[in-house]
């Protein structure tokens, strides 16, 4: 017994001496990203991180100045490994570092901190899913830095006028709250356009073999399938089956790599795929600089995510400039009101109509198709109306 | 009816017939050997006896009952005890424990009663201590109680097995080649050990031995088996004259006198 | 329905055939040794990716691609072997942990290294297959064929050769086969090379059918594993019964009913089987072996 | 001296946990307290399972019944936590008796297949029923447990004070039963199951207790869980949770009854000092598990023995042979 009393006793030791030195440098503003650098959700992280990163590099070469003091913006990095347990273990040691404006990956480990993020006056940045949990009136000081479900109010009606011949939509998500959320905002969308969503499908994530769930889809030869929430290779290789098995229709794939789509999916599979926000061929001068950087940096392809997660750090910033205070409620009050020209035109936060209170950023959708091949730029639609919701949303 | 009996016993693994319809009795007290070229089967009719393979066809009746088809612990809560032809022992635990385990069919398991270590157990488990030292003193192992049992020499290693056997104080004990491997005065000892079992706890035994010699001289009756069936049965001295007996031997081991 | 029936088979006979070509290697290392060597999925995906740079970006012919990643891999496995597992006397709990943390290891160490983009290989087969109503690509078809091969010459590499025999004797017994003076360091090193080059290949299909990236490893393993002691440690044949078995469980339930349904009907039926019949359908029974500790 | 320590050394121990609150006043130590606590209830059940031979992968299914149970009868039907926390024992080891019956008899790799499928299983049937298991999401904002103003998410000292009892009893419960003749069974069919069935032990009846009691203590790490967390869901009770629990048994030491304690602790704490680095975390983990095993053979504990404290190396026997010796 007195091995573990001792062995107790120095671990303690040794854990304070070297947790204990905790960070005090002045004059940082320190953002704790909470996000999942290993495990199968990586992808996601470590393209995230790249984008807030190159953020905070540009922030940082002028700074910034609150109470007319100049500050810098600091990225602290926690793995989250995509396990509820982990996330919940980084906030108890941001708080523990004094941090207090935190930027989460995925709704599996951004709703379980919700509450206790709220409780603690921390302002939370999220990418996650998860109407009544991130965007509700419950929890001001947590925000749904990239439109994810909501997307489909824009793209639907778009799609209605562009492409009038689709009648028949057949829905893929996986099988997680996001997906959810996801299938039942599209199909209901769908359902408001008088279009008639003929399959829900819901796969499970992870899996790597889509060839049965595109045999019960081209069973049913749909005119359109919708990815929905499916993600990254999921996409590719879902439209590649499909495309195997014989479907003849059209593909909307939503939030893609365009490139690593194409790469991965084959030329022949992923033409015509329609591809909803993504840049796909920069266009603004911002998007160009972006894309060089991240080709000269990274080298090719872009990955989405990138353009997705530089424009919030930048959001963030303006919040605690207009605020012209670091208290995570005023700079949440004061994010309400920022808008900002983002990557993808003006991002500014809104959705109250929806949610009942404006926690939602909101940003025109690019809209791309892959021509012989190459992903190519086709459209851009505006952020929709809160008519244009209400009408989507009526049942 | 006997105190034990086995009637029609056979075994068949597959194709191959290992204990064809095999008839044996045995009185209360008695030594009876079990002789028979290698691969005769012998082992086998322990282990259907002791439960631990499930019989093909027959039954086997133990002090009146039948104990066909009951699992091991069953059978050896009822008295019949075996031990193992290469010595089974809990090989990290030390002699001592071994012993106390051996014990474990007179012991206090009660899982609360454990958990709280009440008065009772404590008492138990001291009356049981104090009788695993007198059964090592009984056979010899009284000097090596904390050594680790797979330290043991394999004479030494036989012997805690029979011990542990005697653990569960059997009325019948199946001993699976007690002397094989052993020196001269180590199966002397063994021999010894059986003799003055049977007479101070009246156990009986049943003992499958290769060292034909030894068994002729410590038994009362013989068994030999052959390809599983019984070849002969009767005293040691008109087992040794039978000719089919030495047939079956002839080329086998060289042991027949 | 018909047609969708008979692409429902298709699919799961390629999908188990997929699985075996994983499970082989590994069946091969958890009889011979019997560790479980959670690395194996890494070996699986550091070949995909030496096939990714090789073939995909630097252009080298195919085959020679191959054996090099294959080469790659199989000096990796080696190392594990000599450096980890035999220090550990292959026992089993220890060796266990030991390949899971280098298995995490690995999988970091390759997020840094090849990032987040899910990589492809490209295709050697490109084109289609099609009877009647059932559609396949020719890759797919290709890897069922080359995954039959490998399983038929390792079945002959086993029992016609003198490598074979003296590696199925250490299976059966390693003690015996070290008096017969076999050199068991010589088989294990030899049974995680063939493993290793087994993984190279798994690898090297999953790279073309599906993507590569760092977590492509791990996700078949748990299968392989089920698919090992379903079938009966050691056994080829058993792997491929119980391999195609859950090819086919996965693609009926995946088709017919929604992810999870297809997730809970797959793994009540490995209990069930494992409960009916604990040593799989070929096995003999290893428990002692598997649970035996060095004395 | 030696003496002294062996007979106050337990008692030392948990007066320094109970005080330690004094020394660590940051939130987060005793968060990670807290998980440690956890994460020893885990390894010590854990481990008396594993002295019988078997090898669990199923811990994290049982964890999560307890937690669910607990989770929904506070939180739907508003029932008191005090009432829950046995409730959350009892259910899962009655599941685990049903299974155990059909599944006890499986040895070596299969055992850790069927376990892991019922881990697995169980995680399955609870997200596939949005209700009332809530699906992925699983179950959120679970009220702590009265009353309330003790313990609330973010003041800990409640939560780190039951936490402490309950991994203190769990190691009471397990100690005991490790030391007495039940322990000593358990062990014995770790060395030889045949012979401890010809000796008259009932081998399926034993190993199904062990079977229970690692069952009934996962559910009462999982409840506590669910109520320090105040969420649950199949993403939390997965494999690796399983997985994490033999990970410290074995690096902690398999043959002594502080082996799973200090595992677990150490292996706790030591992720702790790399999670700032982020990516590495995992990278650094890896490793020190492989260092771990290579050089530690027996376990923490082993080096303990043979390095550290050669002396009471001598005066102490491994758990195998330590019985309450009249």
């Amino acid at each position: 017994m007195q091995r573990v009393l001792i062995g107790l006793a120095s671990l303690l030791l040794l854990f304070s001496a070297v947790t204990g030195a905790s960070w005090a440098a002045p004059k940082e503003l320190v953002l704790g990203c909470n996000f999942i650098l290993s495990g199968p959700a990586a992808t996601l992280g470590i393209a995230t991180q790249r984008g807030a990163e190159h953020a905070a590099e540009v922030i940082n070469s002028t700074g910034f100045k609150v109470q007319g003091e100049q500050y810098v913006l600091k990225l602290e990095y926690f793995d989250s490994k995509y396990l509820p347990a982990e996330g919940m273990s980084n906030l108890e040691k941001m708080l523990n570092h004094g941090i207090r404006y935190i930027f989460t990956l995925s709704s599996g480990v951004s709703v379980p901190l919700v509450e206790r993020t709220n409780m603690a006056k921390m302002l939370q940045l999220t990418d996650g899913s998860g109407a009544d949990h991130l965007t509700s009136p419950k929890y001001p000081l947590s925000f749904r830095v990239t439109p994810n479900n909501e997307t489909a109010y824009a793209v639907y009606p778009w799609l209605a006028k562009k492409y009038p011949q689709i009648k028949t939509i057949a829905n893929i998500n996986p099988t997680d709250e996001a997906g959810f959320t996801e299938s039942e905002t599209r199909v209901r969308c769908a359902k408001n356009l008088g279009m008639k969503s003929i399959a829900n499908e819901m796969y499970k994530r992870g899996a790597t073999d889509f060839y049965p769930v595109a045999t019960k889809i081209t069973a049913l030869k749909p005119d359109m399938v919708d990815f929905g929430c499916t993600l990254g290779r999921d996409q590719a290789l879902c439209g590649k089956a499909l495309r195997e098995v014989g479907y003849k229709g059209m593909f909307l794939v939503n939030y893609p790599d365009p490139g690593a789509f194409v790469e991965m999916a084959g030329r022949d599979a992923a033409e015509g795929a329609i591809l909803s926000s993504a840049i796909t061929e920069p266009q603004t001068p911002k998007q160009k600089e972006l894309y060089e950087f991240y080709v000269k940096k990274f080298g090719s392809p872009v990955i989405n995510k990138f353009y997705d997660s530089y424009d919030p750090i930048f959001m963030f910033v303006e919040a605690v400039k207009k605020a012209n205070s670091l208290d995570p409620a005023q700079i949440a009050e004061a994010l309400r009101t920022v808008r900002w020209d983002s990557v993808y035109g003006e991002m500014y936060v809104g959705m109250e109509s929806l949610y009942g209170i404006k926690s939602c950023f909101c940003r025109p959708l690019p809209m791309g198709i892959i021509k012989n091949g190459k992903p190519m730029y086709l459209d851009t639609v505006a952020w929709p109306s809160s008519e244009v919701i209400a009408k989507l949303v009526r049942d | 009816m006997k105190f034990l009996e086995t009637k029609g016993l056979t075994k068949a693994f597959g194709g191959l017939v290992a204990v064809d319809d095999l008839n044996l009795a045995v009185d209360k007290g008695e030594i009876v050997g079990v002789i028979g070229p290698n691969g005769a089967g012998k082992t086998t009719v322990f282990n259907l006896i002791s439960g631990m393979l499930p019989c093909t066809r027959g039954k086997t009746y133990f002090n009146g009952e039948t104990i066909t088809g009951m699992s091991m612990h069953q059978i050896a809560e009822r008295g019949l005890a075996r031990t193992f032809q290469l010595p089974r022992l809990f090989g990290n635990f030390t002699v001592r424990r071994n012993m106390l385990m051996g014990l474990h069919l007179s012991a206090e398991t009660g899982f609360w009663k454990c958990l709280f270590n009440s008065s009772k157990t404590k008492a138990s488990e001291s009356k049981l201590a104090a009788r695993a030292d007198e059964i090592l003193e009984e056979v010899g192992l009284g000097g090596r109680k904390e050594e680790l049992a797979y330290n043991l020499p394999h004479g030494l290693a036989k012997t805690l097995q029979v011990a542990l056997s005697l653990g569960c104080n059997p009325a019948l004990l199946l001993l699976d080649e007690p002397m094989t491997g052993m020196n001269m005065e180590e199966v002397q000892e063994m021999a010894l050990l059986i003799r003055r079992l049977r007479d101070s706890r009246n156990v009986t035994f049943i003992i499958v031995e290769h060292n034909v010699r030894a068994v002729m001289g410590l038994s009362d009756r013989v068994a030999v088996l052959n390809f599983g069936k019984k070849i002969a049965e009767g005293r040691p001295s008109e087992i040794a004259q039978n000719g089919e007996v030495i047939r079956a031997y002839l080329g086998g081991t060289d042991d027949v006198a | 329905m018909s047609a969708a029936f008979g692409q429902i088979i298709l699919t799961g006979v390629t999908m188990g055939l997929i699985y075996i070509m994983v499970a082989l290697g590994l069946t091969l290392v958890f009889g011979v040794m019997r560790v479980v060597n959670f690395v194996h999925g890494e070996m699986v995906m550091l070949a995909a990716f030496s096939m990714y740079y090789i073939y995909g970006v630097w252009h080298v012919n195919f085959v020679l691609a191959l054996v090099v990643s294959a080469a790659l891999v199989s000096a990796v496995g080696v190392f594990f072997q000599r450096y980890l597992y035999k220090p550990l006397k292959y026992d089993m709990d220890s060796v266990m942990i030991c390949a899971l943390g280098a298995s995490y290891a690995i999988k970091s160490a390759s997020w840094l290294a090849f990032g987040p983009v899910p990589r492809h290989i490209p295709t050697v087969f490109p084109g289609m297959l099609h009877f009647f109503g059932a559609f396949l690509s020719k890759e797919r078809a290709a890897a069922c064929v080359i995954c039959i091969a490998l399983t038929a010459g390792l079945y002959l590499v086993l029992h016609k050769t003198k490598m074979g025999k003296a590696i199925r004797a250490v299976e059966q017994d390693s003690e015996a086969a070290q008096v017969l003076g076999i050199s068991i360091d010589g088989v294990n090193a030899m049974v995680f090379v063939i493993g290793c080059s087994l993984a190279a290949v798994a690898g090297t299909f999953s790279g073309i059918l599906f993507a590569v990236e760092p977590e492509m490893g791990s996700d078949p393993l748990m299968k392989c594993f089920m698919i090992i002691l379903i079938g009966g440690i050691g056994s080829i044949p058993g792997a491929i019964v119980a391999g195609l078995m859950l090819g086919l469980i996965d693609s009926f339930s995946e088709t017919l009913f929604s992810g999870e349904m297809a997730f809970i009907i797959g793994f009540a039926l490995l209990m069930f089987i494992l409960i009916v019949r604990p040593k799989g359908f070929f096995g003999y029974d290893i428990s002692e072996l598997t649970t035996r500790r060095k004395e | 001296m030696l003496k002294l320590i062996q007979k106050f050394g337990a008692p030392a121990i948990v007066c320094f946990l109970f005080l330690a609150p004094i020394l660590v006043t940051s939130n987060f130590y005793l968060h990670v307290m807290i998980m440690m606590c956890i994460n020893v209830i885990m390894a010590t059940s854990m481990w008396l399972l594993a002295t019988t031979g078997l090898l669990s992968f199923g811990q994290a299914g049982f964890m999560f019944i307890g937690a669910m149970t607990s989770a929904l009868l506070v939180k739907n039907l508003g029932w008191p936590f005090w009432v829950c926390i046995p409730l959350a024992g009892i259910i899962p080891a009655l599941v685990a008796l049903a299974v155990g019956r059909v599944c006890i008899h499986i040895k070596g790799a299969q055992f850790f297949m069927v376990t892991m499928a019922f881990g697995e299983l169980v995680r399955g049937i609870f997200a596939y029923f949005r209700n009332p298991f809530g699906g992925w999401y699983g179950i959120i904002n679970i009220p702590p447990p009265e009353p309330h103003r003790y313990f609330t998410p973010l003041n800990k000292i409640g939560f780190y004070y039951l936490g402490v009892t309950l991994m203190v009893l769990t190691c009471w419960a397990v100690y005991r039963v490790s030391r007495s003749r039940i322990g000593m069974i358990f062990w014995s069919l770790r060395e030889s199951e045949t012979l401890a069935d010809s000796i008259g032990v009932n081998v399926r009846k034993h190993k199904l207790h062990a079977f229970l009691f690692a069952a009934f203590f996962a559910g009462i790490a999982g409840t506590y869980y669910a109520h320090y967390q105040s969420y649950i869901s199949p993403l939390v009770f997965t494999v690796q949770m399983s997985l994490s629990a033999l990970i410290f048994v074995v690096v902690g030491g398999m043959w002594s009854f502080g082996g799973p304690i200090l595992g677990a602790a150490t292996l706790t704490l030591v992720p702790e000092f790399f999670r700032a680095t982020g990516v590495y975390q995992m990278l650094i983990y890896g490793v020190i598990l492989v260092f771990a095993v290579l050089f530690m053979p027996r376990g923490i504990v082993g080096v303990l023995e043979e390095k550290v404290f050669p002396l009471l190396l001598r005066t102490r026997r491994a758990a195998i042979n330590a019985h309450d010796q009249p």
